[in-house]
């Protein structure tokens, strides 16, 4: 398919078709709504005491959904100004930086449009965390102080889209993104037609070791629960990267996982893997790897990648029972309030030679295509470009596996109540 | 004391003691408290000496490393790059000043009220404060966002400065009413009895003499709203203040930059309080 | 009987009376803006608190106020031990305050007594220096220092104290050393004050009395400090046992503490009726163990101990 | 000391009427009715907690009265705030205000009447040189002696011409040496400035060495009221007996009339009614009391005595006796016949019906004692 070819075919699409369309929902939004106006009754009227008994609910989260539904995204779209500035919530260490801490794309972005970017890499730690931070503020429609932020595909993923918490992204606004984005993010399995993100990168979760304090060499999951690595091991807290270790254990797809394979690998985890555990971690995992806190780690590629240069006897594993794949997407909350700066930037971002230098930093795998190529003949880093943990093999790949896939709150409710524990400890 | 040192000296042996049997005991005793004491300071201090140490060392990643990778200015010199450090810090400040402004306002008259007056509702009162006092962060903190969740209020520089008010007056009372009562009631009955009115009373005579422990309430809550992180990562919203910012970092690997400000705001506090005390000495 | 009046019979009158509802109503006026702000953003909040954790639904949903007591017994019978996350904070709180009394009492003790007055100052500042670095960059140094890779590490590793990859963090005692270290100048501060109060002469006449030094110190000393000790425990078991950071940054697996749940809960997962029970739960707690301290020591006026 | 005619309340400086004051269940002071004359030196005298210093609050300003008023110059003033009335206090404490100087304090109250800074300058300057205190303006208070804080305060109070002054036992911090100089110095002053002042004190050797009046009050309640020498001399209770120096109390009609002593001596009291009930008592001061040889007095006011102890003070000897019934008594011997004063010894005592008075029962409400008698 030609560039113009998937411009015209996408360009075609109705946005319209969203309305009420997307998800099922378990109850209307009516009821809520009409919560939302009750808390706000109650503030403006009474005093505290009075506010407090007859606003003695919380509004629940899909409250704007409706709203969304019946957004006209079009129009929506159309009603937007630059306003020469936004702001970009992301994880730590998620775009180039030069010695100083400065990001050169983000200076050339503003030299280009003239947009400014606030750009606050503290801002994701951990993707459950980051949303329950915003979504009250979402929930009430008010601003997040973001205007662009990075969701990993997961569960609060699915919340934001659900809940109608983020905007569909005009095609029409993304040229660059129809034109260059990698067939395999064009329309993930979590984002139909990525109609609400754009992928920002995609990486693998596997093992990371200090070969030097480290015996033997580590090949699987398996190999974790050895009684030698005892307090050896750190494991990401994150229930997505977690649960998928002990369904890939146990021989089980996670997407297609259900409740009793759940508890199977919950099982393995407490039984097997967690007395070698030392902490569970969230991006701090690095840090924590770097000083040698411990040795053994579940690691995400590109972090193992980047600090190779630092520490040669890193090493990183595909293990055999299979790995995640995840992929960090770019989304625009509808309370945003400068969305077609951020648009700017998405569409800027598609372009290969602005990605290349992106990536040529950060090390995951880019959504860009052409980036590779980039690299090799324009910027020259023969380390990304044909390191392994960029670009796996195929018989590799083939082992590369999406996180568990939830629809709804009930699931969802199971699905953590069953995993927590493993996480919070005992 | 002398008695034993009496009645004791006799087994030491036979024999009369030479005198310098004395002192040798003494220095013994008197080392080891200061000793202590340098070890306890020593601790305390080693942290900081770190941060200072690692603002120079040059990072990876701009991400500061334990290990000594050579010196360099560079963190300094580009104190801004990373983003949303000043703002982070300028907000804190602004929050902790305003913080410390409205608790002092608003705790003041309650202190003259509480320490001036006996009133139906003074328990009340002293409970209200005991309990915000004892009262761990993580439950106010959580507290307020309930309640700011059940009111669907938006959280930002608002609900902070207003918790962080919440919490600072207990703290304000509890000064002012120490300094208030110290100070007795018989200067503002004075001046009443020469004239004064109440307002007027307070301004020419309670006001100047509560002076210092103003300043001293107002500086207890500025230090404890700067630097509060629990409270504050509750009802801040989108809004960012620096020890939220820093805590970030501890997530992904310490920028030098916020170290940088660390040391900048601890020398700059070290040589205020310096200059503080050369003054308070030079005064009689 | 003095000689008869002229002037009229003595009851109050009006001016009387509204010149005494002036005075009554001046301490009102006064703490209305303190009372109103207490109240407002700190006892309701509270009493919210406790209405939230009666909450049921889900965040999707929305929590409405069904007066479900049964939150609470789910915190000790559920699938997450939260029972376990609150005796550990406990444990961790006592402990760290008992270590902060020990080395905090000889610290006043040498700078109530032991140094000149003009001393006195610089040696306390010295101590409350601490209070000048953000209390996250404090602790984060301690996570460098004390990492695999950190110089104390390093050192220790060399003497072969440690093996090699072992280290302090991620262990309980890496939390309650970061927390008696955050903490040690709030213990540091009250008993100082206590001390100042003390009359030297009551040594003395302790001396005078046949007391040898431990018994001056023991039955003079100690008893009439007992209310700075209590401010101390106060402001440290309180700052203690609810506190997320430490844990967070200095811990590992087995240290996940109350704070961190409810941090988790309120922001994860988003179990805001779960979040707001277990920090009712651990302000009725502390408030038990308080209030039954206060009875056994026995402290004369609880709001001047503050 | 001649006696001053009881003040009408048209031109009393102060009246109170009714005045009493409750806190709680506790009546701190009970129906009171007091009458100061213009340009008085007058002194309230009692023990502590006997209301007198809450009474002088209220004259201040600084309490309100449960019920009852006072008056000043005849006009009501017991709504009035106390800067509001033209009265001014001497603190027991003195309430220096520390943060400003000693001329500073003494204008403090011109400034609030308006008076133009330099003209309260000028003022202050009179009034420091009136208490003695020249030069001293531009000092702080902490630089000055106990002493020199009560003149600054007295110059303070003075300077403002208030229509009566209060002092709350202003005496209470100085040593006897200097206190002894004050009290000259007050009455001085007083004379000088020709101020109504009135003195509130647990001393009652000042109060009689100063007040051109006094008032005993006990227990929320005036017992009495009257020069110095007449509540000296014939105080109109027990308490007021004992609180003024030390009296001897001996009981009446347990035996014959109700003015008869245990062992059937009779008493007389000039100028008094004599006790129609049982229960009084007579009152005698020890320096009026004389010792002569046993069986060498007759008549009233006589009676005899054993003498347990004598103690040799100097100017005086201190004796203490017991008599037939067992009371112990107490006299001051000017210069003692050596061989009568012996421990053992049984002696005649006597007093004359002038020097000494009849006392009511504890219980009853005394009646004041006008100073017509």
């Amino acid at each position: 398919m030609s560039a113009d070819d998937k411009l015209n075919g996408r360009g075609a699409l109705d946005l319209s078709f969203l309305r009420g369309a997307a998800k099922p929902r378990a109850t209307g939004g009516g009821m809520s709504r009409r919560n939302l106006f009750r808390g706000a009754g109650a503030v403006a009227g009474a005093g505290a005491l009075a506010s407090v008994a007859s606003a003695c609910s919380i509004q629940g989260t899909q409250t704007s959904a409706t709203a969304a539904d019946a957004t006209d995204w079009y129009a929506w779209w159309a009603g937007k100004k630059l306003n020469g500035q936004f702001s970009f919530d992301n994880w730590a260490a998620y775009i180039d930086q030069d010695k100083n801490g400065n990001h050169p794309s983000l200076d050339t972005f503003t030299k280009k449009t003239g947009i400014k970017v606030t750009y606050d890499d503290a801002a994701v730690t951990d993707t459950a965390t980051y949303y329950g931070k915003i979504a009250p503020s979402l929930a009430a429609g008010k601003p997040i102080g973001a205007d662009l932020f990075v969701m990993t595909n997961g569960w609060e993923f699915t919340e934001l889209v659900n809940n109608g918490y983020v905007a569909a992204l005009d095609n029409k606004l993304r040229p660059n993104f129809l034109r260059n984005a990698d067939e395999s993010v064009l329309s993930p399995s979590y984002d139909f037609n990525s109609t609400y993100s754009a992928v920002w990168q995609s990486g693998y979760t596997g093992i990371a070791y200090h070969s030097d304090l480290v015996d033997g060499e580590i090949t699987s999951w398996e190999d974790l629960t050895k009684a030698q690595y005892k307090n050896q091991v750190a494991m990401f807290g994150s229930l997505d990267e977690l649960s998928q270790v002990g369904l890939l254990v146990n021989g089980v797809t996670p997407s297609s996982s259900t409740k009793s394979d759940w508890e199977d690998a919950a099982d393995w985890l407490t039984n097997k893997l967690s007395p070698n555990v030392k902490k569970f971690y969230d991006q701090g995992y690095l840090d924590a790897f770097k000083s040698k806190q411990m040795a053994i780690t579940q690691a995400w590629s590109g972090d193992i990648l980047a600090i190779q240069a630092n520490f040669p006897k890193v090493k990183f594993v595909f293990p055999e029972e299979g790995f995640g794949v995840w992929h960090d997407n770019m989304m625009i909350p509808v309370t945003a309030e400068n969305p077609l700066d951020a648009m700017t930037w998405i569409n800027y971002y598609y372009q290969t030679s602005v990605a290349s230098v992106i990536e040529d930093w950060i090390w995951y795998k880019s959504p860009v295509v052409g980036v590779r190529e980039y690299i090799r003949k324009v910027i020259d880093d023969p380390d990304y470009v044909n390191s392994e943990l960029a670009f796996p093999p195929s018989d590799v790949l083939a082992r590369a596996y999406e996180y568990v896939s939830i629809k709804d709150r009930t699931t969802y409710d199971t699905y953590t109540s069953i995993f927590n524990p493993v996480v919070q400890g005992s | 004391m002398s008695d034993q040192t009496l009645t004791r000296r006799p087994t030491f042996g036979p024999g009369p003691l030479h005198p310098d049997d004395i002192p040798e005991v003494k220095p013994r005793r008197k080392l080891g408290l200061p000793l202590f004491y340098c070890g306890i300071v020593t601790f305390l201090l080693i942290p900081i000496v770190a941060m200072i140490v690692y603002s120079f060392n040059v990072p990876t990643r701009n991400a500061i490393t334990p290990v000594w990778q050579g010196f360099t200015l560079d963190a300094y010199l580009n104190l801004f790059a990373v983003q949303g450090i000043a703002e982070a810090f300028f907000t804190s400040v602004a929050i902790a000043a305003a913080s410390g402004l409205v608790s002092v306002l608003i705790g003041l008259p309650m202190a003259l009220a509480l320490s001036r007056y006996r009133f139906r509702g003074k328990g009340v009162l002293n409970s209200m404060i005991f309990l915000d006092i004892s009262a761990p962060s993580i439950v106010v903190g959580s507290s307020a966002l309930a309640f700011f969740l059940s009111l669907n209020f938006t959280m930002g520089w608002t609900t902070i400065l207003i918790v962080h008010v919440a919490f600072n007056i207990a703290y304000v009372v509890t000064t002012l009413r120490a300094r208030l009562s110290g100070m007795g009631q018989n200067l503002e009955q004075a001046a009443g009895d020469l004239g004064a009115s109440p307002l007027v009373g307070f301004f020419t005579v309670t006001l100047p003499l509560v002076a210092p422990g103003i300043v001293a309430a107002f500086l207890l809550a500025f230090a404890m709203s700067i630097d509060d992180y629990v409270i504050t990562s509750f009802v801040n919203g989108s809004t960012e203040t620096f020890p939220l910012y820093a805590y970030g970092f501890t997530k992904k690997g310490m920028a030098p930059q916020v170290l940088c400000f660390g040391t900048i705001v601890f020398v700059v506090a070290v040589c205020l309080a310096f200059l503080n005390g050369l003054l308070n000495r030079r005064r009689p | 009987m003095t000689s008869a009046t002229t002037l009229p019979e003595a009851a109050p009158t009006r001016r009387v009376r509204l010149e005494a509802l002036r005075r009554g109503v001046t301490p009102y006026l006064l703490s209305i803006a303190g009372f109103g702000w207490l109240g407002f953003f700190f006892v309701i909040p509270l009493v919210s608190g406790l209405l939230v954790s009666l909450m049921t639904g889900n965040p999707d949903q929305g929590y409405v106020l069904t007066w479900n007591w049964s939150v609470y017994a789910d915190l000790f019978t559920g699938p997450t031990p939260y029972w376990l996350y609150l005796v550990r904070s406990l444990t961790y709180g006592l402990s760290a305050t008992a270590f902060t009394i020990i080395l905090a009492f000889p610290v006043a003790y040498f700078i109530a007594f032991r140094v000149s007055a003009r001393w006195k100052t610089t040696l306390l500042a010295l101590v409350m220096v601490t209070f000048f670095v953000s209390f996250i960059i404090r602790t984060d140094m301690w996570f460098y220092l004390l990492g695999g890779n950190g110089p104390i590490t390093r050192v220790l590793v060399h003497l072969h104290v440690l093996d090699h990859g072992q280290t302090f963090l991620s262990t309980p005692g890496s939390v309650i050393g970061g927390m008696v270290y955050n903490d040690f100048a709030f213990m540091v501060l009250p008993i100082y004050v206590a001390m100042e109060r003390i009359d030297p002469r009551l040594h003395e006449a302790s001396n005078d009395l046949f007391g040898n030094r431990a018994n001056t110190f023991f039955r003079v000393t100690v008893p009439l400090t007992r209310s700075g000790v209590f401010s101390g425990i106060l402001l440290v078991l309180i700052d203690t046992v609810g506190d997320p950071v430490n844990s967070s940054i200095l811990g590992g697996k087995e240290t996940y503490t109350i704070g961190q749940a409810i941090q988790n809960a309120y922001f994860t997962t988003q179990q805001y009726n779960v979040a707001a029970a277990l920090s009712t739960l651990l302000m009725a707690i502390l408030g038990i163990i308080l209030f039954l301290y206060a009875r056994v020591v026995g402290t004369e006026n609880i709001e001047d101990l503050i | 000391m001649s006696e001053a005619p009881p003040p009408s309340s048209s031109e009393a400086a102060i009246s109170l009427r009714g005045v009493s004051r409750r806190f709680g269940d506790a009546i701190a002071v009970n129906n009171l009715e007091l009458d100061l004359a213009q340009g008085e030196f007058f002194a309230l005298l009692g023990p502590s907690g006997c209301g007198k210093t809450t009474t002088l609050r209220m004259v201040g300003g600084f309490e309100l009265p449960s019920t009852g008023r006072i008056y000043l110059d005849g006009t009501d003033v017991t709504a009035l705030p106390s800067h509001k009335r033209d009265v001014n206090t001497v603190f027991q404490s003195y309430a220096l205000f520390p943060h400003l100087t000693v001329a500073e304090n003494v204008i403090y109250g011109l400034r609030r009447r308006g008076t133009a800074k330099k003209e309260a300058f000028t003022r202050a300057e009179e009034y420091l040189e009136l208490v003695g205190l020249t030069g001293f303006g531009k000092r702080r208070p902490t630089q000055l002696s106990g002493g020199q804080q009560q003149r600054v305060a007295l110059a303070r109070a003075l300077v403002n011409h208030p229509k009566v002054l209060l002092l709350d036992e202003p005496m209470g911090a100085l040593d006897a040496q200097i206190r002894k100089t004050m009290q000259t110095e007050l009455k001085r002053i007083q004379r000088e400035v020709g101020i109504t002042f009135l003195y509130v004190t647990h001393d009652q050797a000042e109060a009689m060495s100063m007040a051109d009046r006094l008032a005993v009050m006990n227990k929320g309640r005036m017992e009495d009221i009257g020069t110095p020498a007449r509540v000296y001399d014939h105080p109109s209770t027990a308490f007021v007996a004992s609180f003024l120096g030390s009296c001897n109390v001996l009981p009446l009609g347990t035996e014959g009339g109700p003015t008869t002593l245990p062992d059937g001596s009779a008493t007389l009291v000039e100028g008094a009614t004599a006790p129609a009930t049982s229960g009084w008592s007579l009152g005698v001061r020890p320096e009026r009391v004389n010792l002569a040889e046993a069986g060498t007095v007759s008549g009233p006011n006589a009676t005899t005595a054993t003498i347990t102890d004598v103690t040799y003070l100097g100017a005086v000897s201190e004796v203490h006796l017991e008599t037939a019934w067992g009371t112990p008594v107490q006299v001051l011997q000017q210069r003692g016949d050596a061989g009568l004063l012996v421990p053992g010894r049984q002696v005649a005592m006597s007093w004359k019906a002038d020097e000494c008075f009849w006392l009511p029962p504890e219980n009853e409400t005394p009646t004041t004692q006008e100073d017509a008698a």
